[in-house]
Order: C-alpha cells, then sequence, then structure tokens
C-alpha cells in the first residue's frame, strides 16, 4: 500500500535535495501533532505523522471514575463536540445497566447532537479557511457558530463543554419557549450557510487549489478503514445515523450526502452538506418531538453494570465515534476504549500526502477532518 | 520568575529614555552641529526677495510672522522638502499608515466583526501607533547562525527601495521627487531589487521556513515580472514616452484604461502578486511554510519590512493611477485662491495685513494633489479588497498563471495598442487626439 | 515642465551632468528612507529587553524541536526553469521597450523585424514553457 | 560633461585587468564566471564612452546588444556549471577534465 | 429502541470471556437469525478453534487462539466480507496473567453488513514484569490481513506492550519518547493519586 | 470564462458583506441575555431546570453538611471541600458547608445534581477572573451572596442579518 | 564635485570587483558583484546613456545576480568556502593583472584620446529603438536566435533527467 510518487521524485537517497520539515507542534499550520515531513522542492516524499502531544490518557482515567463521573471528562477529547463523544458512551451504558430513555429525551439528544455537530463543524470549517489563507472563511463560521452555541446554552447551561447527555437521557428539559427560538434561528443559520457558496466553495481560486488533490480512491478509503466526511466523499455511502439508527434516527427525514471525488475539496464539501441536513434534521426533530415528559430516567446512586461489554457507536462530526465499554459488576467500568474517526483517518495522511506539492499540506490535512485532541485522547 | 520576565518599573524606564536623551543631545552637539555648520557654508542658499537667505537672516524673519511665508515657501520648493516630505517619504508613509488602518478596518466590515476599536477612543483610530510602540519595545531576537550583516541590512534595503520607488511616482504637476526621462525603465530597475533582498534576508536568517519562502518569492516576483513590463509596452506605445510626468500629461482628455482594460488588468493581477498579497501571499503562507521569508524576522524589524511594504503597496497603487487612471488630471475642483489677498491684503476690520509669498501652493497642485489622492486611494481598496474574499493560490498554479494566462494577455494588449495606432485611432494624425 | 526653484540636486546636476542629476534624488531619497528608518531599529535595540539567559531563544524557528540538518541546504525547487527562462525573456520585454517607446517615430517597414524577432522568441518561449510545464525533469 | 573619456577608459581597463586575473588564478568555476562579466562590463563601458564623446548612438546601441548576449550567456554558463556540479559534486574547474565525451 | 432490545437478548454463552467473575443470571435469549449464520460459517469452518463469545443484534464475538487469529481473520475478511477493522483494544486481565487483544471488525462494501460490528477476540500471556518487544507477550499482526489496523496496533503495543510481530512499523506513537515506565494501560499501572 | 465568473461573483459576496449588520458582541459593555435564573435540579424528578452553569449559589438554610456534591465532584474536578462555618443551623449539625475553588471547577453541574435539599444552585455569574489563586476560593459565605448580573442582549435576526443587541 | 562624484564610483566599482573575486563567502561575493554591476551602470548615467544604465540595472542586477544567487544557493556550503589556490599561479595572477593595467594604460594615455573632451549634447535614448529597427534589424533578429538558442541550451542542460541513477563519489 504505498501511493504512487510523480515521475523524476527522488525517494530518500542520500542527496543534498530532501530537506526534512517539521510541521508542528508549534506551527500555524498544525494542530497539536508534528507531521515529519521530507520534501524534495516543493513535492513532499513521505510524511510520518507523531501525534500525542495531547494525550491525556482518558480511557485510564475512565476506569477510576464511576458511570456519572465520567461524564465531564469523558468530552474533553473534543469539547466542540461534546455531545456526540458522549453519545455512544451513553448509549453503551445503557446497554449495559438496562435502562430505558424516555422518548422526549431522544429527540432532545437528536437536537443536541446535530447542533454539536454543527458547532464543531463550523469551527473546523474556519480553521480548514485559515489554513487556505481565506480570513473571512475564518470569520464567518466562527461567528456563525454562535447560534448553535447560544442553543446549546439554552438547552444545557453552557457554551461549549455541556456534560448534557447522561445514560438515561438528558441532565434537563429545553427551556420554555426553546423550541420558536430554535427554529427562527436555525432558518437563519441556513440561510447564512448558503451564503458560504459563493464566497467559498464555488470560488475559483479554491477550487484550483483543492480539486483533485489528495485524492482518495473508493477502494482505498475502505482498506484504509476511514470513516466520516472522508469515506463519504470517497462515494461509499456509510453513514450510522441511516446503516444503525440509534434513538431516533430511523423516524427522522434526512439523507447521507456522498460525493464521488474523493479529493480535498470534496472532503471538505460533504461536511458542509451535512451541515444543511442536520438542519433539516432539527426542524424535523422538533416537529415530531413530543411536547412533554419526562427526559431523564432516574439511576441508583452509584449504578453498577453486569457482567459484560457493549460496544455503540454513533456518527459524529468526524465520522464513527465508537464506545466500547467493558464492565465487571463494579461501579466504575473495567475498561473503556474510545475508537474515534480522527484516530482512524489519521493513517491517510501519509499516504496522501506522499508526492503532493507543499503548497497542498494544509488543504489535504485539514481536510482529513482530523482533530488532534480527540485522536489522541 | 523575576530572571525570565522582571517586573516592568517605571523608573527604570524614564532613567533608560533619559540617558537616550543626554547622549543623543551630546552627540549632536559635538558631532551634528559641526557638520551642519561646515554645510551651510557649502549649501547654495536661496534667494528670496533679492536677498540671500542666510541662517541669520532666516531667524530675524522668523520673528516676523509675515515674512516667515516666504521661507517656508522656499523650504517647499527644495528637494529636501520633496523628499522627506510631500510627494516623498512623509506622504506615503502616512498614506501607508491609512492603508493599514483601512485594511483593517474594511477587512473587520466583510468580516461581521470590529475590526480595532479601543486604542485612541474613535473607532480605535490610533491603534497603529500603539502596534508601532509594541513594536519597538519588543526584544529583537536574531538567530544564533544567522548571516548578521545581511540580517540586520535587509529591513532597512527593504523600506529604502521602497523609499526609491516611491521618488519615481509624479503627484501633481511637477510634484515629483525624481523626474527621470525613462521613468518607467527606472521602475522596473528598482523593481527588480526586492527580489534579491528577499532572497539575501531568507538566506542571511539559517533557517529552514525562511529559506523555502524566500525561494518562493523569488519564483513569484520573478515570474510576474515579465507581464509586469510587457503590460505597460501598450501605454508607452500610445503615449510615445517612458516619463512618467509626459505619460499623465498624455492623459488629459481620456484615461488609459479606456483602451486598455486588458493591461490593467494584468497590471493588477502582476501588482498583487508583486505585492504578496492574498491571494497570491506565498512567500507568507502560515499554515504551510509558518511565515515564510518573515519567520525570523522579529520585533521593530518585522515593523520595517511591514513598513516597506506598505509604502511599496502605495507605490503600486500610485503607478497604476498614474498610468492607466490619469494621475493627477480631474476638473478642478479646488476653489481658486482670492486673488484680492494678493494684490490687497487681509483685511481684518481697520487693519489691513499684507502677507507676501501667498499662495503658499498653486491652486493647480492642489487639485492634482486631491484628485491623485483619491484615486490612489481608490485603488488601495480595489487592492484590499481581494484579501477578505479569496483563498490562497498555490505556487504551480500562480506560476501557470503568470507565464500562461497573464503574458498571453499582456500581448493581447500590446497587439490592441499597435492595432490603435496603425488603424490610426490614435497616435499622431489619429482619429482622436 | 516646473523647474525646481533650489535645489541641491539641480545644483548637482551642473556638476554631474543632466542625467545623472535627474536620478540621484532617488539615491537621495533611499538613503533618506535608511537614514529616518534606522533609528528606530537603534531604538529598539535601546529600549527593548535583551536577555541572552537562554540559548534556546536564539535557536531558528523549527517549529518547537531542536533544528535538525542544516538551514541553507542544497534546496532546489521544480520551478528553476523559470528562473532561467526569466533571464532571458527580461532582456526580451525591456529590448521591447526600446522599439515601444519610438513606434511612433518608426516607419511602418520597420514593425518587419520586430515581427520577426518576436516570432522567434515565441518559439522558443513555447519550447521552454513546455519544457518547464513537465515538472518530472526538474 | 566635466569627465574626460581617459577616466572612463581607465576605469575599464581596470576592470579588464581584474576580470583577466579572475579568469587566470581563479578555479571556482562560479568566480570565472564573474571575472567574464566584469571582462563584459569593461568592453561595454569603454563602448558606451566612446559613443559618447563622438556623439552617436550606436555604442550605446551595441552596449544593449552585449548586455543581451551575456544574460544569454550568464543562463546557459549557470546551466553548465548546475550540470557540472550534480555530476562531480563540485564546482572547482580542475575536476572538469573527465568532462570530455 | 436499541436499549430495548439488549435488555431482553442477553447472551448465554459467555465461554472463557470474564474468567474472573461470577456469571450473572441468565435470561433466555431470542437469537438473531443473520447474526447466528455468520457466526455459525466460522465456527463450520473453524470448528474447535474458535468459541462463539456472544450473538446479539448486530453484535457478534468470536474467540480465538492467537496461532490461528491471521487464519480467522482472512476467513472473515474474504468469506464474510468484513473489510476494515475499526479499532483494536487491549484488555488487561492480570488475574488471569492474560490480555486481551480485541479487533471490531466492520464493513463498508456490503449493505447488509453495515450495522454488524463482528468483534475478534484472543488472548495472549502476560507477563508481571514487562519489557515490551522483548517478551512473550506478543502475537501476529493482522495488518496483512485489514490494512486499517495499523495504527491502532502501533498503539496497542505502547499502551499494553503487546508486540505485534510482522508489523512494519513497530514504534512509538502517542506517549512522549522518553516514556521509560511500564506501558500505562495495564492494570497495575497507577495513576497517581488514586 | 466560468472562473471569471466564479471570481465576480466571490467579489461580489464580499462587497455586499460590508453592508450586513456585524455580529460582534461588544463584550463589557453588553452582555447575554441567559435563559431563566441559572442551572437549577429538582431531586423529586430527577431532572434538572435549563439555565447557565455559572458560579454557584449556595442557600446555607437548606444545607446539612452531607457532603454529596463533594463526594460528587471528587471524581471529577475535585474542586469542593466541606470547610467549618461559624453559623448553626439545626440540620446542619457537622456544620461544615462545601467551599468551592473555580480554580478547578469545570462547571459541569454533577454537584447540584447530587444535591438532594435544593441546597446548592447555579447563577447566571460567569465573571469570575481574579489575579491571584487565593481569590478563586469562593467560602460558604461568599457563595449564600446572590450575584448582581445585569445581562439584558439577545439575538435579534431581521433583515440586514443577526445582531447582537 | 564631479570628480568626486566619479572618484567614489570608480572606486566602489574596482574595488567591489576585487572584492568579488576575493571574498571568501560566495555569497557576499556575488553581492559585490551586484555592486560592480551597478557602479558601471552609475557610469552609464554619468555617460548619459540612462536606458543602458536602466538596462544594465535591470538585467544585470534584476536578473542575472538573482539566478547568480539563486544558482550559488544551490550548491552545498562547504564548497562556497573551499578554497584551493596555488600561492605561485595567484602572484602570476596579479602580475599579469598589473601588467596589462600599467601597459594597456601607457598606451592609452599616450594615445590621442586624452584631448578628446566634447560638449555636444548627448544622444536621446529614442535613437536607441530607431537603430534597432532600421540599420541594425538583422542584427536583432540574430539577437532573438541567439536568446531562444539560450533559453533552450539552458534548459536542456539544466534538467536532471539522468540524475536518477547517479551516486555521490565522495
Amino acid at each position: 500500500m504505498t501511493a504512487p510518487l510523480p515521475p523524476g521524485i527522488q525517494l530518500e537517497k542520500a542527496d543534498d535535495r530532501i530537506m526534512t520539515l517539521n510541521v508542528g507542534p508549534q506551527h500555524p499550520g498544525s494542530g497539536h501533532m508534528r507531521l515529519i515531513i521530507k520534501v524534495d522542492g516543493d513535492y513532499i516524499v513521505s510524511c510520518d505523522p507523531d501525534p500525542g502531544y495531547v494525550h491525556r490518557g482518558e480511557e485510564k482515567m475512565a476506569e477510576y471514575r464511576n458511570y456519572i463521573q465520567n461524564i465531564p471528562h469523558l468530552e474533553r477529547p473534543v469539547i466542540h463536540d461534546s455531545c456526540n463523544i458522549l453519545y455512544p458512551y451513553c448509549l453503551a451504558v445503557e446497554d449495559l445497566l438496562g435502562i430505558e430513555v424516555p422518548e422526549r429525551a431522544k429527540y432532545i439528544r437528536v437536537i443536541a447532537s446535530e447542533l454539536n455537530r454543527c458547532v464543531y463543524t463550523l469551527y473546523w470549517l474556519a480553521i480548514y479557511g485559515i489554513f487556505l489563507g481565506h480570513s473571512t472563511m475564518f470569520m464567518w463560521p466562527a461567528g456563525d457558530r454562535e447560534f448553535c452555541i447560544d442553543l446549546l446554552e439554552a438547552m444545557s447551561g453552557a457554551r461549549v463543554t455541556h456534560s448534557y447527555f447522561v445514560p438515561g437521557g438528558v441532565r434537563n428539559d429545553v427551556p420554555a419557549n426553546f423550541e420558536e427560538r430554535c427554529l427562527r434561528q436555525i432558518d437563519y443559520f441556513e440561510k447564512r450557510l448558503k451564503q458560504y457558496e459563493d464566497i467559498f466553495y464555488q470560488n475559483p481560486v479554491l477550487k484550483q487549489r483543492t480539486e483533485g488533490t489528495g485524492v482518495l480512491s473508493r477502494m482505498d478509503a475502505i482498506r484504509l478503514g476511514t470513516t466520516g466526511s472522508v469515506l463519504r466523499s470517497a462515494g461509499v455511502d456509510f453513514d450510522i445515523r441511516k446503516k444503525e439508527p440509534y434513538d431516533v434516527y430511523d423516524n427522522l427525514d434526512f439523507q447521507t450526502q456522498v460525493l464521488k471525488e474523493g479529493d480535498s475539496y470534496a472532503r471538505s464539501r460533504v461536511p458542509y452538506l451535512d451541515m444543511l441536513e442536520s438542519c433539516r434534521i432539527i426542524k424535523d426533530a422538533l416537529r415530531k418531538m413530543p411536547k412533554s415528559g419526562s427526559v431523564r430516567t432516574k439511576l441508583k446512586p452509584n449504578p453498577k453494570g453486569g457482567n459484560e461489554e457493549a460496544y455503540r457507536r454513533v456518527e459524529s462530526g468526524r465520522g464513527s465515534l465508537g464506545m466500547y465499554v467493558v464492565s465487571d459488576g463494579k461501579p466504575e467500568p473495567y475498561r473503556v476504549k474510545i475508537s474515534v474517526g480522527s484516530f482512524r483517518n489519521l493513517i491517510c495522511m501519509p499516504y496522501l500526502l506522499k508526492g503532493e506539492k507543499l503548497g497542498n499540506m494544509p488543504a489535504v490535512y485539514w481536510s482529513l477532518n482530523y482533530w488532534p485532541v480527540e485522536a489522541d485522547r | 520568575m523575576s530572571s525570565i520576565a522582571p517586573e516592568f518599573r517605571l523608573s527604570r524606564f524614564v532613567a533608560s529614555l533619559t540617558d537616550i536623551i543626554f547622549w543623543v543631545v551630546v552627540i549632536f552637539t559635538l558631532i551634528g552641529l559641526p557638520i551642519v555648520l561646515i554645510l551651510l557654508f557649502y549649501i547654495q542658499l536661496p534667494v528670496i526677495n533679492d536677498k540671500l537667505l542666510t541662517p541669520y537672516l532666516a531667524l530675524t524673519w522668523l520673528a516676523d510672522p509675515s515674512r516667515t511665508l516666504p521661507i517656508v515657501k522656499s523650504l517647499i520648493h527644495t528637494d529636501f522638502f520633496r523628499i522627506t516630505t510631500f510627494p516623498g517619504f512623509g506622504f506615503a508613509a502616512l498614506l501607508a499608515a491609512g492603508t493599514i488602518f483601512i485594511e483593517r478596518k474594511l477587512l473587520a466590515k466583510m468580516q461581521l466583526r470590529v475590526g480595532p476599536l479601543y486604542c485612541g477612543k474613535i473607532e480605535g483610530i490610533l491603534q497603529l501607533m500603539g502596534d508601532g510602540l509594541k513594536l519597538i519595545s519588543k526584544e529583537i531576537i536574531i538567530p544564533a547562525k544567522a548571516d548578521k550583516p545581511i540580517f540586520w541590512a535587509a529591513p532597512l534595503l527593504f523600506v529604502g527601495t521602497a523609499a526609491a520607488f516611491i521618488s519615481l511616482i509624479p503627484v501633481a504637476p511637477g510634484w515629483v521627487v525624481a523626474d527621470v526621462d525613462v521613468g518607467l525603465l527606472a521602475v522596473f530597475a528598482v523593481i527588480g531589487f526586492f527580489p534579491i533582498i528577499t532572497l539575501l534576508s531568507s538566506w542571511s536568517a539559517n533557517s529552514k521556513f525562511p529559506f523555502i519562502g524566500g525561494i518562493r518569492a523569488l519564483h513569484q516576483m520573478v515570474s510576474f515580472e515579465i507581464p509586469l513590463i510587457l503590460s505597460l509596452l501598450g501605454i508607452v506605445i500610445l503615449a510615445g514616452t517612458l516619463n512618467l510626468t509626459e505619460i499623465v500629461e498624455s492623459q488629459q482628455h481620456y484615461w488609459w484604461i479606456i483602451f486598455m482594460p486588458i493591461g490593467a488588468i494584468v497590471f493588477f493581477t502582476t501588482i498583487l502578486a508583486e505585492l504578496e498579497r492574498i491571494p497570491f501571499d506565498l512567500p507568507e503562507a502560515e499554515s504551510e511554510i509558518v511565515a515564510g521569508w518573515l519567520t525570523e524576522f522579529s520585533g521593530m524589524m518585522y515593523g520595517l519590512v511591514q513598513l516597506g511594504s506598505y509604502l511599496k503597496l502605495y507605490a503600486f497603487a500610485a503607478l497604476f493611477t498614474v498610468l492607466f487612471l490619469g494621475g493627477w488630471n480631474g476638473p478642478m475642483v479646488w476653489p481658486p485662491f482670492p486673488q484680492e489677498i494678493i494684490t490687497e491684503g487681509i483685511k481684518m476690520g481697520p487693519i489691513t495685513l499684507h502677507v507676501p509669498g501667498l499662495p503658499l501652493l498653486d491652486q493647480e497642485m492642489l487639485n492634482g494633489t486631491l484628485w491623485f489622492t483619491i484615486k490612489t486611494v481608490g485603488v488601495i481598496l480595489v487592492i484590499l479588497i481581494p484579501r477578505g474574499v479569496f483563498p490562497r493560490i498555490r505556487i504551480d498554479l500562480l506560476l501557470h498563471t503568470g507565464w500562461y494566462k497573464l503574458i498571453g494577455l499582456s500581448f493581447v494588449n500590446i497587439f490592441i495598442a499597435l492595432t490603435l495606432v496603425y488603424a490610426g485611432v490614435l497616435g499622431p494624425g489619429g482619429l482622436i487626439q | 515642465m516646473h523647474r525646481f526653484l533650489y535645489s541641491p540636486t539641480g545644483f548637482l546636476a551642473t556638476l554631474v551632468g543632466e542625467v545623472a542629476g535627474s536620478f540621484s534624488p532617488v539615491l537621495l531619497m533611499f538613503g533618506f528612507a535608511i537614514v529616518a528608518t534606522a533609528p528606530a531599529l537603534i531604538l529598539s535595540r535601546m529600549i527593548a529587553p535583551r536577555r541572552r539567559s537562554n540559548p534556546v531563544k536564539f535557536l531558528p524557528m523549527e517549529c518547537g524541536q531542536v533544528p535538525s540538518g542544516e538551514g541553507r541546504t542544497h534546496f532546489m525547487m521544480q520551478y528553476y526553469a523559470y528562473v532561467l527562462m526569466f533571464v532571458v525573456f527580461d532582456v526580451m520585454s525591456i529590448f521591447l521597450y526600446a522599439w515601444g517607446s519610438t513606434l511612433l517615430n518608426l516607419p511602418k517597414s520597420a514593425t518587419l523585424p520586430i515581427i520577426a524577432f518576436l516570432g522567434i522568441m515565441f518559439a522558443s518561449f513555447a519550447f521552454s514553457l513546455y519544457q518547464s510545464g513537465r515538472r518530472n525533469i526538474w | 560633461m566635466s569627465n574626460e573619456l581617459i577616466e572612463f577608459v581607465l576605469v575599464s581597463v581596470a576592470l579588464l585587468a581584474i576580470g583577466i586575473y579572475g579568469l587566470a588564478v581563479k578555479r571556482n568555476a562560479i568566480r570565472m564566471l564573474f571575472a567574464i562579466e566584469m571582462i563584459v562590463n569593461a568592453a561595454n563601458l569603454n563602448v558606451v564612452a566612446f559613443s559618447r564623446f563622438i556623439p552617436n548612438s550606436q555604442g550605446q546601441t551595441l552596449a544593449l546588444f552585449s548586455i543581451a548576449i551575456a544574460a544569454a550567456e550568464v543562463a546557459v554558463g549557470l546551466a553548465l556549471i548546475i550540470v557540472a556540479y550534480r555530476m562531480y559534486k563540485n564546482i572547482d574547474i580542475a575536476d572538469f577534465r573527465s568532462l570530455k565525451g | 429502541m436499541s436499549s430495548e432490545k439488549t435488555t431482553d437478548e442477553k447472551s448465554i454463552e459467555t465461554v472463557g470471556t470474564k474468567p474472573e467473575v461470577a456469571k450473572k443470571e441468565i435470561i433466555p435469549v431470542i437469537e438473531p437469525k443473520f447474526e447466528k449464520s455468520l457466526a455459525e460459517k466460522v465456527v463450520s469452518k473453524f470448528g474447535t478453534i474458535v468459541t462463539i463469545g456472544f450473538i446479539k443484534p448486530n453484535r457478534i464475538r468470536i474467540n480465538t487462539k492467537k496461532e490461528n487469529i491471521l487464519d480467522v481473520a482472512t476467513f472473515i475478511r474474504d468469506e464474510l466480507n468484513f473489510d476494515h477493522a475499526e479499532s483494536v483494544t487491549g484488555v488487561d486481565y492480570p488475574k488471569s496473567k492474560e490480555i486481551e487483544v480485541v479487533y471490531h471488525l466492520g464493513s463498508y462494501t456490503e449493505p447488509q453488513l453495515a450495522k454488524q460490528v463482528l468483534t475478534l477476540a484472543t488472548r495472549i500471556p502476560r507477563e508481571d514484569i514487562p519489557n515490551p518487544g522483548k517478551d512473550s507477550t506478543r502475537m501476529p499482526s493482522l495488518r496483512d490481513v485489514f490494512y486499517s489496523v495499523e495504527f491502532h496496533e502501533r498503539e496497542c503495543f505502547e499502551m499494553l506492550g503487546v508486540y505485534f510481530e510482522g508489523h512494519p512499523d513497530n514504534r512509538r506513537l502517542l506517549l512522549p519518547e522518553d516514556w521509560a515506565d511500564i506501558p500505562p494501560f495495564r492494570k497495575d499501572f497507577n495513576i497517581k493519586g488514586r | 470564462m466560468s472562473s471569471a465568473w466564479g471570481i465576480i461573483r466571490a467579489l461580489n459576496s464580499g462587497v455586499k458583506h460590508l453592508a450586513v449588520k456585524r455580529f460582534t458582541l461588544r463584550y463589557p459593555e453588553e452582555k447575554l441575555k441567559f435563559v431563566g435564573d441559572g442551572f437549577q435540579f429538582d431531586p423529586q424528578t430527577g431532572v434538572g431546570i435549563a439555565g447557565l452553569k455559572g458560579r454557584h449559589i449556595l442557600f446555607h438554610d437548606k444545607c446539612t453538611g452531607c457532603q454529596l456534591c463533594a463526594i460528587a465532584c471528587e471524581g471529577i474536578a475535585e474542586a469542593i471541600a466541606m470547610v467549618k462555618v461559624n453559623e448553626t443551623w439545626k440540620h446542619n449539625k457537622k456544620t461544615i458547608m462545601p467551599q468551592i475553588d473555580y480554580g478547578k471547577c469545570v462547571f459541569c453541574g454533577l454537584c447540584v445534581d447530587a444535591c438532594p435539599f435544593y441546597a446548592l444552585y447555579m447563577t447566571n455569574d460567569y465573571e469570575l477572573s481574579s489575579f491571584s489563586k487565593e481569590a478563586l476560593i469562593y467560602t460558604p459565605s461568599q457563595l449564600a451572596v446572590n450575584p448582581k448580573v445585569n445581562q439584558d442582549v439577545e439575538i435579534k435576526i431581521d433583515e440586514r442579518g443577526a445582531t447582537h443587541g | 564635485m564631479a570628480d568626486a562624484v566619479f572618484l567614489a564610483i570608480s572606486v566602489l566599482t574596482i574595488g567591489s570587483a576585487i572584492a568579488s573575486l576575493e571574498v571568501r563567502s560566495m555569497i557576499y561575493g556575488s553581492i559585490s558583484l551586484m555592486v560592480t554591476l551597478a557602479g558601471v551602470a552609475g557610469f552609464f548615467l554619468l555617460l548619459d546613456a540612462p536606458f543602458v544604465a536602466m538596462f544594465q540595472i535591470s538585467v544585470y542586477v534584476g536578473s542575472i545576480a538573482v539566478l547568480i544567487l539563486f544558482t550559488v544557493m544551490l550548491v552545498r556550503r562547504e564548497l562556497l568556502f573551499h578554497k584551493i589556490e596555488d600561492p605561485r599561479r595567484r602572484y602570476a595572477g596579479i602580475g599579469l593583472m598589473i601588467v596589462i593595467m600599467l601597459g594597456i594604460g601607457t598606451i592609452i594615455i599616450g594615445s590621442g584620446i586624452k584631448s578628446m573632451e566634447v560638449d555636444a549634447p548627448s544622444v536621446d535614448f529614442k535613437e536607441i529603438g530607431k537603430d534597432f529597427l532600421t540599420y541594425y534589424s538583422p542584427a536583432l533578429v540574430v539577437m532573438g536566435l541567439i536568446l531562444a538558442s539560450a533559453v533552450i541550451g539552458a534548459l536542456t542542460l539544466a534538467r536532471r533527467e539522468d540524475v536518477t541513477n547517479e551516486q555521490r563519489t565522495d
């Protein structure tokens, strides 16, 4: 499995032409990670990702805390997508503890997780904009993100780290006039999203720059085990919300966004289309949500899981996010494994960057929808 | 903690300031004054009202306010004034500073934010001054293995070259620092220095990212210099001269942009590339190569490079105005100086004050400056807007644009000019004249 | 043409000749800009703190890692051909100025040699663009 | 014009002599290129100086041709040096002796 | 919806998965048909080499020995069309001196299998004083079968000290270069203050 | 040609936004309005009441010193410590009450969930910055003070764009 | 005064010409060469040939110096400071230089051009364009051919098709 190099570009050899560049960790073009890049002139000969700068051992920490106390710190890897990273944990723990979730809570969960997907994707898009030198595309999503953050804050009481989902439902009910406010803001937000087309997605400079770069073919996407927008931009129709619907996703009306090209442009466009789809889901969920009812199943203090294991996955902003929880009958989980999309997409990086031009490095790197903190856990 | 960042002490700061002032005074009195006195013997002194303006006479006249104006007028018409203040460095630096403020505010508006706000009470108008103070008080760090002479000289040379470029721009009739017969060629010669300075500074830092940035800058500037040169050939053909003042004077009735929009577009694109502005800011692409050739510059060195690049921005915008938008040409909107003040003096009730030396500046010049400034600021605005609209381009696409599209378009422009000449539309004996 | 009322460079022009005199303000402006901005550097050097406690501070930028290898290496981009081309076509384009500035005074027959010149240059331009466009050989 | 022709000619002679010295002594290919440039410039200076003192334009024309050809020569020369450097990893003229064939 | 099913249908078989913990009460379950057919395919091919851990809706667990894991994985990839690994997990069982390595396999190509996650688990010996890469805690790498496990196995190696034989790139991934302690995800590595 | 059209569209879009209202909130002068008075919890239904998770407020007349909040916090941030108070309450035999270190608190609100006596709520006050670490530790008497907040800016959406205030 | 300017430029030119050959660092040598060429341009200005002077600056300083600098940076660093010179050869070279200077200098000073001094107005640069396209038009075409062959030759030489199986010998 090696990516082809353009003809005439040398592989590593005893030659002066090869220059080693450390991209990161203190680099405006990398997150909290390092890419060791070898360039021959303008072409990247090899790329070796070196993550781990923000590794904090969440999985180990989870073994020392009970099922409820795990909630605030398990969302730390992706504080911009904190609802979605708690979602599989809650589902898995509900499996282990045998709890049923009230119907209204399911809808609230869906709304919160879709809003959070927008929050994450806009943050990601903002950084994608500034990576490509488009400062307006940095400011607009960062500003429009506030719509979703305000809604989430009205729901959960916190702007970023919500700690909103718990096994058995959600922490609190939505406020009184939430639905009309949500509808109004989401309508405007959708309008704003459509304005990104002109200045960013249909911008010929951007298209020239990203189309045809870092192409991941369908077969490679499957073999490399990619997920999320990387997979769907390569033409594989796989969305866990459709394929393995959790909570109430099977009742809702939405489509999976799939593009065929597999290049940086398609990879950057799929999350954007997903955001538009999220708006649809939120509106639909608001319509179908039961108007009243309980939102949380009461748990015993220190609930104990059975002697079994559960693996549940959801579709987060970066793709499939799985939680593998092993219980041994104690209040604390025996082992928690977080299988994150970022880490699964990391494997593409050396493959895609090999043979690319140095100028494409940020475009390809960030289009992989990679969140360093999440990948390190 | 104190070894890393000792607290700011006002007393120490004041002491250092007084130290500096003391040494400046000492050095000036010991070295500067003798030089000034010696120079006074050799400088040809102006003649005002049939009297040679000796320093003594100047001092006596300064005491009499009605006589200061001739001195000021004579000073205004010296080359020293031209170089330092009006068409030269001061004017350009003022416009450059304005450009920085306008850029930040305009970009902020386009991005739905506020921009500088607090510094200077009114919409952050003193932000630039604050930034300058900050840069001056920052430590200058030079990498260990850097080539120190080149590294120190590069920012200064950059500013100097930009200033030399400015000296060639005519602002108003007769108001140009250097009125050169082959002005346009001189412009090309001056532009040719920028890639060298960039390359040398990037080389001298002994760091990888500046080196890559410098090489990119070299490729970019070099590739866009040919379309830049070729796109102006049409104007030279039609105007029949290389002197920038004469080119402006040839546009009294119509601007060259009317006949050569293609040339204007090509020239504008090359301006963006030569200035390293988005979408062509590859040498400073921060997500790929940290800050390109500016990576190792810190403190005031960075400030000087920024000053140089904004001076360069002004110079290119002014060149665009001069070549395509008719320079200072425009309807006379400046009110004429009231004639009776010159002949009869200013009447203030019973007293009539006779002021010799009025008008200080003639109406043509003020009107020309007004038009020139308006047009230049307009061009600067147009140069600033792409920064909010376009992402950065890639280097191979950039070179492709430069070598394939822009050179082709500039040849199209040349052929348009030739057609206009040979079809008898323009030129000697043409239809429009 | 407006003459200067009083100008040291006008005085220079009588000494070094009209042409060199008209160019001298360019040099003077160059010098003045350096003289006017150098105090900023000197002042900064005097005011700003200078601490040499940590030698790591003076390492070249390498994204937080200890620099590996030389900063000035044998580094060649795949676009070296464009620099070579620039040298030749820069000459060509300035040659065209000698023609363009006098075009209005030239006889019509003078177009022929310039067409021949341009034709040759176009041919070589096309060839060199083809060559430099082949990235794999650079 | 207050300078005399002889002064310019003497400067050009000095440049020529330095160029010849460089060609004779230096073995570094790039330095030899520098020396060649100096000789060419000495010739240009001479030509332009004479054309100024016999007032006609042909000397300047010749100088323009000469500069253009020098540019072409430098392009080819540097390309040659790069090829030689690639083959021998050196730019010392003495090492290029095996360049035949 | 999902919690409903899992509470009702729990597996009877927990063969060899958790030896040190007592079994809970047995709930009668209806095994899902499709999942069962998949599991039966594996069992019919390999017989006693493999054991079925459990069969739940959308989840199958297959336990095997480390000597046979390459064959089983190849069979699962070729015959059952599971084409990628979602994660590689190591679970440390210090009481039985074993480390369980769990592969979660999924499929993108087969629409039927989209919701299935096949859990392939194996147990390898564990040493009290670990010496990652040089002791008996090793197993064959599945990188040639599922390319996507490359980074996951690297992580598993550094976090649990499981050496994967045949992996081309057994280097550090997440931990700092100067990490000299025991692999941190083992149970005998304790967080400070806990 | 299409690329030229795209460039014009992008420029047009950029220039049009010069007329769109700014979204920025000028923070110290304007403060965003929140829903409700803060996050509260109803132990009987086991469900919280929506609100901002800001600084806590402790009702001394309800706190029994049961330490449940401290136990809940133990695995999360270890921000809550039980300290002696000089007050005497009938229901608080041990005369201990929570003291919260906001240098550690993550504002998850699980302590509020843990309190079965309606004694600990969260308020809309989020401006807690101080110059020293010690000032971030809020004693029970400091926690009892009801914060004064004037937050009155809301998102307004109209034809010329959305804006804060 | 004019002599002072002339003297300054000639000292600058000749001094930097010597420096460009003798400075250890090749980068500084290139910069000195740039100064030499700019000094020659200054002479052209003194000779009332602004077109040639500007051509000199924009071609020599603007492009040739850039190319030289760039090529110098491509060559490995230790080679740039590496200087093997035969001292005897060096003295012979200096001797040759002095002989040429003195010999040609005496010849020139002895010849009649010392008396040549002219007050005629300088030639307008537009004459050059006319020359190019009328009398020297065949030369212009040949010039084009030379430039074309130069760019083709340089591009053909500098590419590196055959370099893949090259190994470093030292």
